[in-house]
């Protein structure tokens, strides 16, 4: 009987296997869907994996590339890291998809990262992460830190006059990593070590009574004070009904959040916390033309008009645009090709301007500093000049600040240092 | 519903002001230019615009200020005119910004928001402050010195001798004097007065007094130095008691939100024995619940909003304990003699319940607002108590009070405790063991829904809500001794305590870590929890 | 007489476990390795990996299944030393590394690289040596099990005490391992590993090789398992798990028998962990959530308690189904393993081994009846069931009776 | 009227009771004698319905109750008291006298005064835990509790087992009054043959599971039944 379904599992496997190698010939172009559909992360991600599949089926409509339709496929990776790989060789290997669209946390990307190295395929990753890596699969069409957070510290510096921070965040390594380089920053900008306090706190966390009391203490010390929060997901919704209901306004004690956008807040009653802060490089608010359509078209496909819009959500808007961009141009999928294309390529984003694909595989975008409104919408009250180069490696942490990333030839290194003038980091 | 609130503010705030005797009102038509100013330019423009404003010294400014912080202030496209506008509709109701009348309306599009940012809503505060002093509404009076406090502008020392001089409420009075003395160490006024100002701040004994004499202390000498550092020690050791006697309430609160979640899982796992692990889905039910119940008062009966909560309870019970009867009904009644395999099928079903809410409701976050009276907090001492923890703690203690008066004084309650002793026996007692265990069965995923409407209250409300709490729940459960709720009780209130003891110098996953270590050496030391029940009934 | 029956009957199922194992392990990587793509009889190289980490949490559930089925505890935290073998192992990958890292760090980790550590911390001292992860991987879980149990045991923690203090293990050190101050990664855990005993953690003879020494570890692992249930001190063990406190009575030192078990149960479940890491690519404390130590009971429970067999089956199907329902049905396939848990419970109460051997049991059970009536005085005993009833033992002893079927029972 | 026609019980695959047939008639005691493990329990059992049979019937005043559950013959006017009392231990006793309420109409939900008539210890003890009891005070209290359903059929297993002689005696009356009483049949479960031959209107002896000798109590033989009861 084990042996029986032994057999049955694998003709299954093997019957699937040709099926994909086979429908790879046919007339559609694939492309996967990565997105964690059940388990913790669902809550964030499964919008993703909605906005993928209206940008395709728009795509489809005006023609699809090449002459051949676009075809979605989605597969669930439930929220379980080692799932991510497993998926997403499975796209790949199994479903023969030309490109994979997907992966939130920093974790699923990592897991998935020797995959598509392997495999040789084309991963766009779509949400702000802690920098530091730049691989030639990989198209990071998130925010970098030097696109979020500096900027966000910049103006509440200059703008609200503070001297006194709180960085607070989830323990992993996306806060860890933008608190050491916001610390290293703000040393450099000459704030004292007391004046920097350091938070960090589970996944989940739910009771924020002690650490906003916290923030509350470290305010009172006569300094203006902001806390600049990393926390992330579900942690928001406890940490701001906590901040409402001790009282503390954006006027006395702002927040600046690099994690909580549009699809946060619609679980929140943002009366109590008009005035904090969001540092992104897209608010659902941005009045432009193109964000008017695609808020629309979002509207229409999912069939609820109260869904919001979101940072990463753009970031898929334009990641995917660059890949079409990026195929025509180089009239294949292959992802050798595309990845030849694709750098310069340069797509409108949905802020009025166009975001370019640099040769770090990163991207230029602007970035937006927005107070809550009663609605549960950003203001933009803020806003760069002009448009924010992403940068793979950062300026403020010594590990990194020698390092650069170009994949055009004939560099072709995510990690060249110019202090040695070798690729690979340091060594060797 | 908070946009109603402040427009009553401005209202009251208006009328009160253009009663007041005038202190140098001028003819609106001489502000009115400058009130247009505001629409001008960068937040920098703004700024200067409001000090201009400010200058005039005229109350009648503060209603376009008050609407300008609040972002309800426009601009006219067509022709550079302010007003103060009110959504009615798709169209804005004008109010003319100085005489408040209304001034007909304007579409969407024709008007301008005037953008505001916390710098200028900080700025717009400390004005309004020292221009509603005189206010004749006290709770204006205590909001503007609260802010003339904050600002520690010598300047309004002037304006703050005058108004404590008329002011005839005692706590208004109180704060006015303490804006005074925070106003004075900010001045270059004598020693003596500077003393006196130490001293007020000294009564005061929080910690803004606290902050503003350090700033004293390191800034100045001699007897000064001395009088600020005597008075930050007296207000360091008090504040050392508060800080304790604070934890012990967040400890509690903490507890309260344990014991809510635990307390569910108590009767069907401490009193049936079985593992239910779809709890934290019953949790989830009743916070959905109250999410359905607020969303159809919000579309319907908006006036009802402040009793959604009670409207929610009982629903959430019925709904949570339905769910619960049909549970048990139609898959544990089966599984009774194979205590682990209830372990395997509820889990199942928790799955299939998490994946039914994604499904109906969405994987997002839903939004269940907090009432005004659980918004907020007030302050004993120098601790501060927010209502929603409050009432969540009163809640729990019902909650279990309520249960505790089940289980002890009504029949239902004698036939589940005879079954859980003695299932055999009881039944031919003739009690209907399988009714019994299907209402207790309810009874418990009822309580769990109930749990879940107060916990909406301070959590997301989202598919992942019970898995969150499930694991601490049945530590809650072990810790206490399964099958006893006192010990459900106090487990809950140690575990809470404890933590937040632990919490200011572990951080919070350490803290967390440290409890989860202590609940594992505890067992060893107590193999069946805090209160054991003795006797063959327990072990069988 | 009925002992004898169960025994060959086990034989029989061992055998074929066997055999089919030794197929597997021989077939498959040389399916991958040597026919040719296209081919009918090719392996591809997904169908490896997976298949390979199908046999990793086959050997996890055998561990589950030797305290759970033959020893009655039911450990909510397996997974915990299923992670601690992964990270050893993933300790070593990372070692293996060197300055083929981002940074080209020739000692320390990326993430240690960039989050400032300025050496290595002790405890990854040794790591680079295989000989020494490997004894890790065996070490770390079973002095952590070992010590563990030595309290829990002999304090007498038992029952749903004892589940859920293993729950709270987990998850103490799920909550310990996201602290990046740990010094182990924090949520990103470790990855990117380039070689393992000098081959390529990449190439297709390295996957394959892996393969097969996931499949001969569960085999030797399960080789062991039944060498003990069929021991005399499995039948003590089983003896436990009916009836602790009797068998204390009769002079058995309780806690040690459970203490061996569950220590090398533990080991067990590290050496899978071990292998599991090298061909998921990716260690990281979401290993050490409760709810995955959960889902290995259950997979235990679907393949049936107490068989081996059923362990390893169970692993198996409940993965297949996984990844088959996490692709075709990605946006409900919670419903489908969530009802399959369901009514596996509701009717396969012994799980799919237990059933089939129930009713195969069932079968010769009436030949064995009619034997009895003819003239045996000895009533047959139905092996895999709780004690018989005490009816016609000792009324006076009868006061600690066995409830009759249909009733609850406070949790095992 | 009990009639116990024919009936087997397996625990699993173990035979517990071979065609067992017993009759019990309103007003009258019957008294089921044997040794330890002949399935005398087995019988109460399968008579209060706290496990099934799997042959013959059971029927009460002439209705096939054979697959009632326990709680429905309850409701019928079956009441045990089981070997080794199974009092609820951590109820309080005047608990333990109201779980007795679940079978019987909302009117008839009191303690009647003869039960404190026959067991005045009781009237003492009502806020104590049944588990607190003696020996003897349980057994009182079981066979209490049994009575405020009202039962038209009380089954008594060995409620002289470990008890001491005073109390035996106490229960002894007990059993004789309510008999007298004539409202209901009495089937009693016995080792002691002293206080069962006192208490007899009818007998059954079983061993091995079936019944081997029945009678009337008047036929009722020492010698003969004696044989059944020695090791």
């Amino acid at each position: 009987m084990k042996s029986a379904f032994t057999k049955l599992a694998l003709a299954g496997l093997m019957a699937s296997t040709m099926i994909g190698g086979a429908s790879a010939q046919e007339d559609t172009i694939k492309v996967g869907i990565l997105h964690s559909l059940s388990g913790t992360m669902a809550i964030s991600e499964t919008t993703l994996k909605d906005a993928m599949l209206m940008l395709i089926e728009e795509q489809n409509k005006k023609g699809g590339l090449l002459g051949k339709k676009l075809e979605a496929v989605v597969v669930d990776p439930a929220s379980d890291w080692p799932l991510f790989a497993e998926k997403a060789r499975e796209l790949i290997e199994v479903n023969g998809v030309d490109a994979v669209f997907g992966c939130w946390t920093s974790v699923s990307r990592k897991s998935v990262l020797p995959v598509f190295e392997e495999l040789n395929s084309l991963l766009f990753y779509p949400v702000q992460y802690e920098g530091e890596e730049s691989q030639r699969n990989v198209f990071y069409t998130g925010a970098a830190p030097n696109q979020q957070a500096i900027p966000a510290v910049d103006y509440l510096m200059n703008e609200e006059g503070v001297e006194r921070w709180v960085l607070a965040g989830t323990d992993y390594v996306y806060p860890r990593t933008t608190n050491k380089i916001l610390e290293a920053y703000l040393k450099s900008k000459g704030v004292a070590e007391e004046d920097i306090m350091i938070n960090y706190t589970p996944f989940g966390h739910s009771d924020w009574q002690t650490i906003v009391s916290d923030i509350k203490t470290f305010g009172s010390a006569g300094k203006k004070t902001a806390v600049v929060s990393t926390i992330n997901g579900d942690a928001n919704v406890p940490f701001y009904k906590e901040l409402g209901n001790a009282g503390i306004k954006a006027e006395d004690i702002p927040v600046v959040a690099f994690s909580v956008g549009e699809e946060e807040l619609a679980g929140l009653d943002t009366a109590p916390l008009v005035g904090h802060l969001a540092a992104w490089n897209y608010f659902q608010s941005a009045d432009t033309d193109a964000n008017a359509e695609f808020i629309e078209a979002w509207h229409a496909y999912i069939g609820d008009d109260k869904r919001v819009t979101n940072d990463p959500m753009e970031a898929h808007f334009i990641g995917f645009n660059m890949w079409v961009e990026a195929v025509k141009k180089a009239g294949s999928t292959d992802p050798d090709a595309v990845i030849d294309a694709i750098v310069g390529v340069s797509v409108p984003n949905l802020t009025g301007g166009y975001s370019a694909m640099m040769p770090n595989h990163h991207i230029t975008k602007p970035v937006l500093i927005g107070e809550i409104q009663e609605d549960g919408q950003f203001e933009t009250v803020w806003e760069t000049s002009g448009l924010v180069v992403g940068d793979a490696w950062s300026d403020y942490l010594d590990g990194s600040k020698d390092l650069i990333s170009d994949w055009r030839a004939p560099l072709s290194c995510g990690n060249f240092n110019t202090a040695t003038g070798k690729c690979g980091g340091s060594g060797s | 519903m908070s946009l109603m609130r402040s427009f009553l503010l401005l209202f009251s705030l208006a009328a009160s002001l253009l009663a007041a005797p005038a202190l140098a009102q001028s003819d609106p038509e001489t502000l009115r230019p400058l009130i247009n100013e505001l629409a001008n330019g960068k937040y920098s423009e703004t700024e200067k615009q409001i000090g201009a404003l400010v200058a005039t010294g005229d109350p009648q400014v503060a209603p376009a200020l008050e609407a300008l912080s609040d972002g309800d202030l426009y601009v006219r496209k067509a022709d550079g005119e302010v007003f103060i506008i009110k959504k009615a509709g798709k169209a804005y109701a004008l109010i003319d910004p100085l005489t408040l009348e209304t001034a007909g309306e304007a579409a969407k599009r024709e008007m301008d928001k005037i953008k505001v940012n916390n710098k200028l809503r900080r700025v717009i505060r400390s004005a309004l402050g020292s221009l509603t002093l005189m206010a004749p509404d006290p709770t204006v009076r205590m909001a503007a010195a609260e802010a003339v406090f904050k600002a520690k502008d010598p300047d309004s020392i002037e304006a703050l001798d005058a108004a404590i001089a008329a002011e005839a409420d005692d706590g208004v009075r109180k704060k006015m004097e303490e804006a005074r003395a925070a106003a004075v160490l900010n001045s270059d006024m004598d020693e003596a007065a500077k003393l006196q100002a130490v001293s007020t701040l000294g009564t005061m004994g929080n910690r803004d007094a606290l902050s503003l004499l350090i700033a004293v202390q390191s800034s100045s000498e001699g007897a000064l130095r001395d009088a600020a550092t005597s008075e930050i020690t007296k207000i360091e050791k008090s504040i050392a008691a508060w800080d304790a006697a604070q934890n012990i309430w967040y400890g509690l609160s903490l507890g309260s939100v344990l014991l809510l979640a635990a307390i569910g899982l108590a009767i069907t796992f401490g009193v049936m024995g079985v593992i239910n692990m779809a709890h934290g889905e019953m949790v989830m039910i009743g916070a959905y619940v109250t999410f359905v119940v607020q969303e159809f008062i919000r579309s319907s009966a908006p006036g009802l909003f402040e009793y959604s909560l009670f409207i929610a309870l009982p629903l959430a019970f019925l709904t949570s304990g339905l769910v619960g009867v049909a549970i048990e009904r139609g898959v544990i009644r089966w599984l009774y003699g194979r205590p682990l395999e209830t372990l395997l099928a509820t889990w199942g079903i928790s799955l299939v319940l998490q994946q039914a809410v994604r499904s109906i409701f969405g994987p997002t976050n839903r939004e269940v607002g907090n009432p005004d009276w659980m918004s907020g907090a007030f302050e004993i001492g120098q601790m501060t108590i927010t209502y929603n923890r409050m009432w969540i703690i009163v809640f729990a203690m019902l909650v279990f009070a309520g249960l505790m008066l089940v289980l002890k004084k009504t029949p239902f309650g004698l036939y589940t405790r005879a079954v859980t002793q003695n299932r055999r026996m009881a039944a031919s007692m003739g009690i209907r063991t399988p009714w019994i265990d299907a209402f207790t069965f309810g009874l418990g995923s009822g309580i769990a829904g109930i749990a879940g409407v107060a916990l909406s209250q301070i959590d997301n409300v989202s598919p992942n809500l019970g898995q969150g709490y499930i694991i601490d729940s049945f530590m809650v459960v072990v810790f206490g001794g399964v099958g006893n709720l006192w010990g459900t009780l106090v487990g809950a209130m140690t575990l809470g305590v404890v933590n937040k003891f632990l919490e200011p110098y572990a951080g919070a996953v350490l803290g967390k870590i440290f409890v989860l270590v202590f609940i594992i050496l505890f067992i060893q030391k107590r193999p069946r929890g805090l209160f054991a029940l003795k006797g063959r009934a327990v072990e069988a | 007489m009925m002992s004898s029956f169960l025994f060959r009957a086990m034989d029989a199922r061992a055998g074929i476990f066997l055999a089919i194992m030794a197929a597997v392990i021989v077939l498959v990587p040389a399916g991958n390795l040597l026919m040719p793509e296209g081919s009918t009889f090719h392996v591809p190289n997904y169908a490896v990996t997976l298949m390979g980490k199908y046999l990793t949490y086959a050997l996890l559930a055998l561990a589950v299944d030797l305290v759970w089925g033959y020893c009655g505890i039911l450990s909510l935290g397996h997974a915990a030393f299923f992670a601690l073998g992964g990270y050893a192992m993933g300790m070593y990958l990372m070692r293996q590394i060197g300055t083929r890292g981002v940074y080209g760090d020739p000692i320390l980790p990326d993430f240690m690289v960039f989050l400032n550590w300025g050496e290595l911390p002790w405890y990854w001292y040794g790591f680079d040596m295989f000989w020494f992860a490997a004894l890790m991987v065996l070490l770390v879980p079973g002095v952590l099990a070992f010590v563990f149990g030595w309290f829990a045991f002999r304090s007498r923690v038992t029952g749903v005490y004892l589940s859920i203090i293993t729950q709270a293990l987990t998850y103490a050190l799920l909550l310990a391992f996201f602290r990046n101050d740990m010094g182990f990664g924090g949520n990103n855990g470790l990855t990117d590993f380039k070689d393992i005993l000098g081959f390529d953690i990449q190439a297709d003879t390295t996957r394959a090789g892996l393969f097969a020494a996931s499949g001969l570890a569960l085999v030797v692992c399960f080789l062991i398992c039944r060498a003990i249930t069929r021991s005399k001190l499995g039948k003590v063990l089983v003896a436990v798990r009916d009836a602790e406190s009797r068998t204390r009575f009769l002079g058995y030192r309780v806690e040690h028998y459970k203490l061996f078990v569950w220590t090398l149960s533990a080991m067990m479940a590290g050496i899978a962990g071990a292998l599991y890491v090298p061909q998921v690519g990716i260690i990281n404390p979401g290993e050490f959530a409760p709810a995955n130590s959960i889902e290995v009971v259950i997979w235990v429970a679907v393949g049936g308690r107490g068989t081996l067999v059923g362990a390893v089956l169970g692993a198996v199907l409940v993965n297949f189904a996984k990844t088959w329902f996490t692709a075709a049905l990605p946006d409900i396939w919670l419903f489908a393993l969530g009802g399959l848990f369901v009514v596996v419970t509701l009717f396969l109460p012994k799980g799919i081994v237990g059933t089939l051997s129930q009713g195969w049991t069932a079968l010769r059970q009436r030949k064995v009846s009619e034997d009895f009536e003819a003239g045996s005085d000895q009533p047959p005993s139905q092996a895999p069931q709780s004690p018989a009833s005490p009816a016609n033992v000792s009324p006076k002893k009868s006061a600690s009776t066995v409830p009759a079927d249909a009733d609850p029972q406070p949790a095992e | 009227m009990l009639q116990v026609e024919n009936i087997d019980l397996h625990y699993g695959a173990a035979q517990a009771l071979k065609k067992v047939s017993l009759k019990a008639e309103t007003g009258k005691v019957t008294c089921l004698m044997g040794r330890n493990g002949v399935g005398k329990t087995s019988t109460l059992r399968a008579v209060a319905g706290q496990h099934g049979i799997s042959a013959g019937k059971i029927l009460w005043d002439g209705e096939d109750i054979s697959s009632l559950p326990a709680h429905a013959r309850a409701r019928k006017g079956i009441a045990i008291v089981p070997q080794g009392r199974e009092i609820f231990p951590l109820l309080s006793v005047k608990e333990n006298l109201e779980t007795g309420y679940a079978p019987i109409p909302r009117k008839e939900r009191f303690i009647p005064d003869t039960i404190f008539e026959l067991f005045p210890v009781l009237k003492d003890m009502l806020s104590r835990r049944g588990g607190d009891l003696s020996g003897g005070q349980q057994q009182q209290l079981a066979i209490a509790r049994a009575l405020v359903t009202r039962p038209k059929l009380l089954v008594l297993d060995e409620p002289t087992e470990g008890i001491q002689p005073s109390i035996i005696k106490d229960i002894g009356r007990a059993i004789s009054w309510l008999r007298d009483q004539g409202t209901m049949a009495i089937v009693l479960v016995e080792q002691y043959f002293e206080f069962a031959r006192d208490l007899a209107d009818d007998y059954a002896v079983m061993d091995r599971g079936e019944v081997v000798l029945s009678g009337t109590g008047a036929d009722l033989s020492e010698t003969e039944v004696r044989r059944y009861l020695t090791v």
